[in-house]
């Protein structure tokens, strides 16, 4: 019964049922604003070259060729070779997947701390905010980057290790969000109502108030993914990156960096734009997925 | 727009940029690093120093043989001690007269303040403060513990440096009876230079002590050596003619810096110093000695002189297979890459298929190291050894050596004294000094280098050289470390510098310098 | 207000405590080994153990630690292994070539990001919305070192206009008398133009690498905010009143539209100072951020401890600044401090 | 009127541009206000009423733009003028009252400069005396102490004294038109009739014209001249206000008209006439009945009602069991910390319990019962404890003290965490004020009606979820095929519903409707009632019912509880304490509110 009843409705504006109109939304945002369906054809690009980046180049990313080294862009190699004569088309195609991985990586592990900790906070209150609130502000109090460094150094520096101190150093950020979020709908007349119908506090938590905050914390981990690449090329750039020879555009901005002077620009120009162009993508995809999720705060 | 005092400045000071600087102004001091040195030796004087001679490319290159003096008028040597006449008019930067007293002071303060210091002072065998005495105010001498070739020129190099004693002592306290927190703030030496300004990490300003009296009096009044860590930067100073020298610059810089028609570039070979590839023969597979070789085999010797050095270093490989051995140190080895021989040697020595390690290099020279061990492990990959590269950050480079856990690394090693001997009694005796990194022990080994030391002191020369090959044939038979090249050590100057003159210790020295 | 303040540092201490306990277990647990540092390059383990000992380094971790809080508490923060020098010393010397370049670069930003937020808010989706959405955007996306290095060759090693990457004043200048410890202001009470002219020219690319980083968040919680405040009924209300336009926008719209702002400036305060280090390294600046991100390479704990205190009392600080600031605007927080 | 009109809208037509193309908010419509004239301008939410109001000031919204017609005032064309004109026009020749007026206040600027800037702008006065006028516009409106209202901020004043300032800051310059746009929504009853009447007394006073729009026809009236009503963006009658009750012509107009409670009529009449047919038959009402002939279900509510309620014994109201309520409550106290830094400060310094001084009762020891089948209204001005208590009752909130039985068991020592997992919890059902706030935005009408049942209930199974689901939607006469929207889908009715069908899913004996009522426009309103009435009598439950509307309670509840500031201070049944009330702020209450005159 219930699959014929969306039939019976006329398409009123306004009365699309639920994924048709979330779509038709979608595609409104989109069409009205052009900067935000530009940014998602970026992603889309960048996602394509970490699925099947690794298949598509046409050198070996880590196969050096010191007869060539050093050369500038040509049809042979579109963005010029490096020092070690490895082609940095095929570099920068192939780090798409590893600074991808490093910042949804990241971003999910402070979702599952931060994010829960801070809608724990907003719903529990008390103690539980206490605790939590120390924490974030503890992190906070920290020079964030510098804390980033510690983390790495101390714990070594693997993708692993980047990826946990990128979150830990989001923590604060996602613990707010999600706090302020959670408190707003602590006492939301929804909450009250999943009280009375029997829900325990747990179940509030994760059915009730957690996809209701989904949203918003959607948009900040758009938002974070881009400081979490920033990151990780920040960490490169003083010798806290991952390991060579991997490809990861921070490591090839700061070694082309010593080579710009001498007149070999290509070297970190190309992997300094793929990381500015990924950036900029989940940036823009951010304000634009806020359009998308709440009109009213697009910033 | 510079005022007309400013231009003059200008012409009278040297600019002078690098990565890092001294971290303290004192050799004596606590942990002192090496642009610490640069300090001490252009502000301090020692007796005695080497004359000049002319080297690779016509560069004034010192003369490990040959002696002169600085604080002393003349040096007398006797069977068991030699005798040092002080120079009359030698001041310190605060006007004492330097005094016999003084330089038993300050030898005795280098063997008893310990670390490095007393370490090299050892290494001449000078190991005791009875060892030093005051004759007269102007006369010191130096008894011998032992007959070893070594100990005069130990007494040229930055160590042995003298201190005015009386201002020390006045700032020394219980706790730090040698006054080193005093001189690691503060020149107190009779250089020819002082130190008018330090702030760390930032700048050192230098001023000429005009009442010098060392040698001749230096051309360059004011030195402003300014830390710039960006490599990029400093070549664009330079270029751009805003720095007067840059010596720490990635060898690319320096090959194309020569084609710049209005910067001076000198290059000349590290004296006893070589890079190589160490194996520790005491952690599986490289305990067998075929592994060690397959992997000397393995080693893409070219593509590192190309691509990394861009042919600035002397290689040390692919020597003739009939070639003789010589006496001399670094020499070439006979090895050179061949992928074919290096996999017949792991396959007999039972690792057909290869194995996994790691491959650590020190991150303080990322520069050279990351470029050179991403072609070693592409190259070992090849016959089937998968390695993981580990950066290790300079401070801890040198804690994790002495370890002697790294299974494979690569690093740089150069001694002061440029002798055979003085090199492989460190890097491969039996005693295992933490500079035998491979922890590589072997009694023929230890026979040929005990054998060439005695022999040296007592002046057999057939012996001498006869034990040297000895060594150096087992060093590249057991292959424990593969010597890959001898660096060069790369000096860019605007045209209007000149008089550089290279020295053991491979730091500037201000002395000699013009600016035109 | 002083009990305001007196309960905002009251609540900052335990975060203090944190920040203390964390800077403290981090270093320790960094790679390196002091002692072996400090031994010098041919040293014996013995050797090492010796220096280790003196160091208090063998000692349990706990007592390792209140021997720390207790050089803190008499505000001995401990001797650099780099550099030689007491941390304290260093710290109070290169904290202002930081502050100044900070500053500095987040008053460029203001200058900048705020004005150009508020007129996107008042014509959203018009070209100046895109174009300020886009450019603050793209400004966030850069990674700073990467901006810097990129100035610096085109105004510096290119162009030449712009002087070089030397730190805060040019070889031939002597730094003012000390008064701020900022090189501008200190010229301009010793009446120093010259000077003045030498350090702000050295100013200028590292300022603007950290302004261009910094416009992003500035404008975009302006404009966010502004279009909030403008869609409020207070504003509608002072229209229907007949008020010009400049008296609504200033008045009544960017006035309360400040404070959201204010409070993110103390969120890109702190980012700057991180993102400080990175820009201090490449231009050669010599202040607190490169000393710390070279210690931390370095292993050398002292330092790393001192800076990251340093900061979180300057952050605790700039919070306290910004609530008193707030308070100042808001009569409503006025009210309940 | 023969004479020109001061205001004359003429065949106007307003545009929005949106997300969704053009919408045509205001359509055709033609309004004239003259000299001295009090103009009501009544109609539901989102008929177009502000949107009119804002064209005549030409301050509509960037998206919005008067497609058609003309705006006249006093000879100026409004559509034509430029801005600066207009600018002259605002604040001087017209002003605006707002709803709400805290939010139409600067929070942070003091209320004597925000009058000050309008006298400024228009030039009213020099700049040595504009405090003084400033003060003297307080005092007009009757504001206590003006001289240190002078100084302070919005945030220290009480809403109906805002209200008094925004006022004071519209007339600061003696315009000839006053537009106030519901002007007293969101203020008590009394504190309304208090600014109502400050309002007419002023513009009489100065000869002004006045727009009053309103959605209350009993407010417009009490107060205006003649009366508009507007529907859908269209002007549907124009007439005085003496004719509007007693000859309404246009049907919307008569149901607007019948839908407002008023003294002397029942639930029943408050609905269009067509629907009391029906709902006679029935209790199911518009719309329903076909959407439940499309969904092909074709029992009556009663039969589907017998075959899963468990208690199928409706009792009629005030039945035999009274001696032995379903709800009693003795004594019942809940304490507030007094909020501030002071008190959070010394919580901070002292280790000391907080004094008796440190807090705030919101409920100060009230006792009442509520009987089988009974229902109650809970009757007072914004924040005298009404919701608190209901909050306490329906243990989502733990009292200080005090005692609750329900049924027989004591249920007041039962923790609202642990209450959750308890048989109890069944009985006790509650309606929220806000139908919006109250469903969860991400669940769908059937899966929020679902929820009690999933969590609380015995039936198992998608289908057999889904069929409870259409059953209970049918007795509350949801469309069934409107079960698949998401809340913002909803109308403010039909979210209503959803919400009533969740509190009944589990058959409670007890619900609590807390002013369930109060977002809603009066014509839904009418429907709800008759709603809660219908259920109420087929499936045997008590209500406590939440209000401040008296007028409401009157025709739902048996008995009434008046409260003020926490504590009771009258109650009875509702003929007796609203017809003849003892205390005088039941007095108080019961005059404030507008009286519409009485249909004939
Ligand atoms: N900025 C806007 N953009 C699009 N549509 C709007 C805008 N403002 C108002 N509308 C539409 O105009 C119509 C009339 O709105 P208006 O505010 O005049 O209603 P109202 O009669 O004042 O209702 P209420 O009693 O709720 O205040 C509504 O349907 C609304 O959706
Ligand atoms: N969590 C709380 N903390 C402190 N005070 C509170 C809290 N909740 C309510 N109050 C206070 O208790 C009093 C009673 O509030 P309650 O919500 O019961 O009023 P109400 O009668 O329902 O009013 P309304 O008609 O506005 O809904 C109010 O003065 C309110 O400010
Ligand atoms: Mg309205
Ligand atoms: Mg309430």
């Amino acid at each position: 019964m219930s699959s014929v009843a969306p039939a019976v409705e006329p398409a009123a504006p306004g009365r699309a049922s639920g994924l048709s109109a979330t779509f038709e939304h979608v595609r409104y945002v989109l069409g009205e604003n052009r900067v935000t369906a530009f940014a998602f054809g970026l992603l889309i690009i960048i996602l394509f070259a970490a699925i099947f980046g690794p298949y598509i180049v046409p050198y070996d990313p880590l196969a050096s060729d010191t007869a060539a080294a050093l050369k500038p862009p040509s049809a042979a190699h579109w963005f010029g070779t490096d020092q070690l004569g490895r082609d940095i088309f095929s570099r920068v195609i192939v780090a798409t997947r590893l600074d991808t991985f490093i910042a949804v990586a990241s971003v999910a592990l402070v979702f599952l701390m931060g994010g829960l900790a801070g809608i724990a906070a907003g719903y529990f209150g008390g103690w539980t905010d206490r605790i939590v609130g120390r924490i974030a502000d503890t992190i906070m109090a920290f020079p964030l980057f510098v804390l980033a460094m510690g983390i790495v150094a101390a714990l070594g520096n693997t993708v692993q290790n980047i990826i946990i101190a990128t979150a830990i150093v989001n923590f604060p950020l996602y613990a707010r969000v999600a706090r302020a979020e959670a408190n707003v709908r602590r006492n939301a007349g929804f909450v009250q109502a999943a009280r009375l119908s029997g829900n325990g506090e747990a179940r509030i938590l994760l059915v009730h108030i957690l996809p209701n905050i989904m949203p918003i914390m959607i948009v900040q981990m758009s938002l974070t993914m881009g400081y979490a690449i920033l990151n990780a090329a920040g960490l490169s750039f003083i010798g806290l990156g991952v390991r060579p020879p991997t490809a990861e555009w921070g490591i090839m901005v700061a070694e082309g960096a010593t080579f710009m002077v001498s007149g070999e620009w290509w070297i970190a120009l190309f992997p300094g734009l793929a990381l500015m162009i990924a950036v900029f993508c989940f940036n823009l995809l951010g304000d634009g997925l806020r359009d998308i999720v709440d009109p009213q705060r697009r910033t | 727009i510079w005022s007309a005092a400013k231009a003059d400045a200008r012409s009278e000071t040297l600019l002078i940029v690098s990565e890092s600087g001294p971290n303290n102004l004192d050799i004596h001091g606590v942990g002192t690093n090496v642009p610490g040195y640069e300090v001490s030796w252009n502000c301090y004087d020692r007796l005695i120093s080497h004359e000049m001679k002319s080297g690779p490319g016509g560069v004034p290159y010192y003369d490990r043989d040959k002696f002169k003096p600085e604080l002393a008028e003349d040096m007398n040597v006797g069977d068991m001690s030699v005798t040092f006449k002080l120079k009359k008019n030698a001041k310190f930067h605060d006007g004492a007269p330097v005094t016999a007293k003084d330089v038993k002071w300050s030898l005795d303060r280098a063997v008893s303040v310990g670390g490095f210091p007393t370490f090299q002072m050892g290494a001449g065998s000078l190991t005791k403060t009875e060892q030093f005495v005051v004759v007269d105010d102007n006369t010191v001498r130096i008894d011998f513990a032992k007959k070893d070739r070594l100990t005069i020129p130990d007494l040229a190099v930055i160590v042995p440096c003298v201190v005015n004693s009386e201002l020390v002592k006045k700032n020394a306290t219980e706790k730090d009876p040698w006054g080193l927190e005093y001189t690691k703030q503060q020149t107190a030496g009779s250089g020819a230079y002082k130190v008018v300004k330090w702030t760390a990490g930032t700048e050192v300003v230098m001023e000429r002590n005009d009442a010098w009296v060392g040698g001749p009096l230096p051309k360059v009044k004011r030195v402003v050596w300014r830390m710039v860590p960006q490599a990029g930067n400093r070549r664009a100073l330079l270029e751009r003619g805003d720095a007067d020298i840059s010596y720490d610059l990635p060898n690319k810089d320096f090959v194309e810096l020569k084609d710049n028609v209005k910067l001076n570039i000198v290059s000349v070979p590290y004296s006893n110093g070589v890079q190589y590839i160490g194996m520790n023969v005491k952690i599986a597979p490289f305990d067998n000695v075929k592994v060690r070789e397959a992997v000397a085999c393995a080693i893409p010797y070219q593509k590192i002189m190309d691509a990394v050095l861009f042919g600035l270093a002397k290689p040390m490989f692919g020597a003739a297979a009939d070639k003789a051995t010589e006496v001399a140190w670094p020499q070439p080895t006979k090895y050179f890459t061949d992928i074919a021989r290096a996999k017949a040697l792991l396959a007999e020595a039972g690792y057909p298929n290869g194995f996994e390690t790691t491959l650590s290099f020190d991150l303080g020279f990322a520069g050279v190291n990351e470029p050179l061990c991403v072609l070693v492990q592409e190259s070992l990959a090849q016959i089937g050894i998968k390695t993981t590269i580990n950066k290790i950050p300079g401070a801890n480079w040198r804690t994790e050596l002495n370890k002697k856990v790294l299974p494979l690394y690569t690093n740089v090693f150069s001694g002061w004294l440029d002798y055979p001997e003085y090199f492989f009694i460190w890097c491969y005796d039996g005693k295992n000094s933490i500079f035998n990194t491979m922890s590589y022990q072997s009694k023929a080994m230890d026979e040929f280098i005990a054998g060439a030391v005695d022999a040296a002191a007592v002046g057999n020369t057939a012996k001498y050289d006869a034990d040297v090959k000895g060594f150096v044939d087992l060093a590249f038979k057991d292959i424990p470390r593969i010597p890959l090249y001898q660096p060069y050590v790369n000096v860019a100057m605007q045209k209007n510098v000149s008089g550089y003159q290279y020295w053991f210790h491979r730091r500037l020295d201000y002395r000699a310098l013009v600016k035109a | 207000m002083l009990t305001m303040i007196g309960k905002r540092l009251m609540f900052a201490i335990p975060s203090l405590i944190g920040v203390v306990i964390v800077t403290f277990l981090l270093t320790r647990a960094l790679p390196g080994d002091p002692a072996a540092y400090f031994a010098g390059p041919a040293a014996s383990k013995e050797a090492i153990e010796q220096i280790r000992k003196k160091l208090g380094f063998d000692k349990p971790l706990i007592e390792q630690f209140f021997r720390y809080t207790n050089d803190l508490a008499h505000g001995d923060f401990g001797t650099s292994l780099t550099t030689g020098q007491p941390v304290a010393t260093e710290i109070r010397n290169r904290l202002p070539a930081s502050a100044e370049l900070t500053l500095l670069g987040l008053i460029v930003s203001i200058t900048i990001a705020i004005p150009l937020g508020v007129l996107a808010a008042t014509r959203p989706g018009s070209w100046i919305d895109h174009l300020c959405r886009v450019t603050t955007t793209a400004g966030v996306s850069l990674p700073v070192f990467f901006t810097g290095l990129v100035l610096v060759y085109v105004f510096y090693f290119r162009l030449g206009w712009s002087p070089a990457p030397l730190g805060r004043l040019d070889v031939f200048y002597s730094a003012p008398a000390h008064v701020s410890g900022l090189y501008l202001i200190d010229a301009l009470i010793a009446r120093d133009f010259e000077t003045f002219r030498s350090a702000l020219s050295q100013l200028i690319l590292p300022a603007a690498t950290l302004a261009i980083f910094s416009l992003a968040p500035i404008a975009r919680m302006t404009r966010a905010s502004m279009l909030a405040v403008l869609a409020s009924d207070f504003v509608r209300t002072a229209r229907a009143s007949g008020l010009s336009p400049s008296t609504v926008i200033v008045t009544y719209a960017f006035r309360n539209a400040m404070l959201p702002v204010i409070t993110t400036l103390s969120m890109v305060f702190s980012f700057l100072l991180g993102a400080n280090v990175l820009v201090e390294k490449v231009f050669a600046w010599p202040g607190i951020g490169s000393y710390a991100v070279e210690a931390l390479i370095s292993s050398d704990f002292a330092p790393v401890q001192g800076f990251v205190l340093t900061m979180a009392v300057m952050y605790v600080l700039l919070n306290l600044f910004i609530d008193i600031l707030y308070g100042v605007i808001d009569p409503r927080v006025r009210l309940e401090g | 009127m023969t004479a020109q009109p001061l205001l004359d809208v003429h065949d106007l037509t307003i545009e929005f541009t949106t997300r969704r193309g053009i919408v045509k908010a205001v359509q055709h419509v033609n309004i004239s206000v003259a000299k001295g004239e009090t103009l009501g301008i009544v109609g539901e939410s989102g008929s177009g009423k502000s949107v009119t109001s804002y064209a005549v000031m030409r301050i509509l919204d960037r998206a919005g733009r008067i497609a058609e017609g003309s705006v006249m005032f006093s000879g100026i064309d409004v559509k034509a003028a430029s801005e600066n004109e207009m600018r002259d026009l605002r604040g001087r020749e017209i002003s605006m009252i707002f709803q709400n007026p805290r939010a139409a206040l600067n929070p942070i600027r003091k209320v004597g400069d925000q009058i000050e800037d309008v006298l400024r702008q228009h030039v009213q006065s020099a700049a040595s005396d504009r405090g003084e006028k400033a003060i003297e516009a307080l005092e007009q409106v009757k504001i206590a102490r003006p001289r240190e209202r002078y100084h302070a901020y919005p945030f220290e004043l009480s809403g109906g004294m805002c209200q008094r300032v925004v006022i004071a800051l519209a007339l600061a310059c003696n315009p000839q038109l006053l537009i106030a746009d519901e002007p007293t929504t969101g203020l008590d009853v009394t504190t309304q009739k208090a600014v109502m009447d400050l309002i007419v007394e002023l513009t009489k006073r100065r000869h002004m014209s006045t727009i009053l729009i309103t959605h209350d026809l009993g407010l417009a009236a009490a107060y205006c001249d003649r009366v508009v009503v507007m529907e859908k963006g269209r002007v549907v009658e124009t007439a005085k206000s003496a004719d509007i009750f007693a000859r309404p012509e246009h049907p919307y107009t008569r149901k607007l008209m019948r839908a407002t409670p008023r003294i002397g009529v029942s639930l029943r009449d408050l609905l269009p006439e067509e629907e009391v047919a029906l709902s006679s038959a029935s209790p199911r009402l518009r719309g329903e009945a076909d959407a439940r002939s499309a969904a092909g279900e074709g029992d009556s509510p009663q039969t589907a009602l017998a075959e899963t309620a468990p208690h199928p014994d409706p009792l009629p109201a005030g039945g035999e069991r009274k001696q032995k309520p379903l709800l009693l409550v003795e004594k019942l106290v809940k304490e507030y910390p007094r909020q501030g830094a002071g008190a959070l400060l010394s919580k901070l310094f002292s280790r000391k319990p907080p004094v008796e001084a440190e807090v705030f009762r919101a409920v100060d020891g009230i006792s009442f019962t509520v009987g089988h089948g009974e229902s109650v209204g809970l009757v007072g001005e914004s924040g005298c404890g009404k919701s608190t208590t209901s909050m306490m009752v329906m243990r989502l909130l733990d009292q200080s003290s005090g005692r609750i039985a329900f049924d027989g068991e004591e249920i007041g020592a039962i923790l609202p965490q642990a209450f959750a997992r308890l048989p109890q919890r069944k009985s006790i059902q509650m309606v929220f004020q806000d139908p919006t706030d109250s469903l969860n935005p991400r669940f769908t009408a059937a899966r929020a009606i679902a929820d009690p049942i999933m969590q609380l209930g015995n039936i198992r199974g998608r289908d057999a979820l889904r069929a409870r689901c259409e059953e209970l939607a049918g007795l509350v006469g949801l469309p069934v095929n409107l079960l698949d929207r998401f809340p913002h889908q909803l109308s403010g009715g039909q979210k209503a519903r959803v919400g009533i069908a969740r509190a009944i899913a589990l058959h409670p004996k007890l619900v609590i409707l807390d002013e369930p009522t109060a977002a809603l426009d009066v014509s839904v309103q009418a429907i709800v009632l008759n709603l809660l009435q219908d259920l109420k009598a087929s499936m045997g439950m008590s209500y406590l019912f939440v209000s401040h509307d008296l007028n409401v309670v009157r025709l739902l509840c048996d008995r009434v509880i008046v409260m003020r500031a926490g504590r009771i201070v009258e109650h009875g049944s509702s003929e007796r304490v609203l017809g003849d009330p003892q205390d005088g702020y039941t007095k108080e209450l019961l005059t404030a509110i507008p009286h519409p005159p009485l249909p004939v």
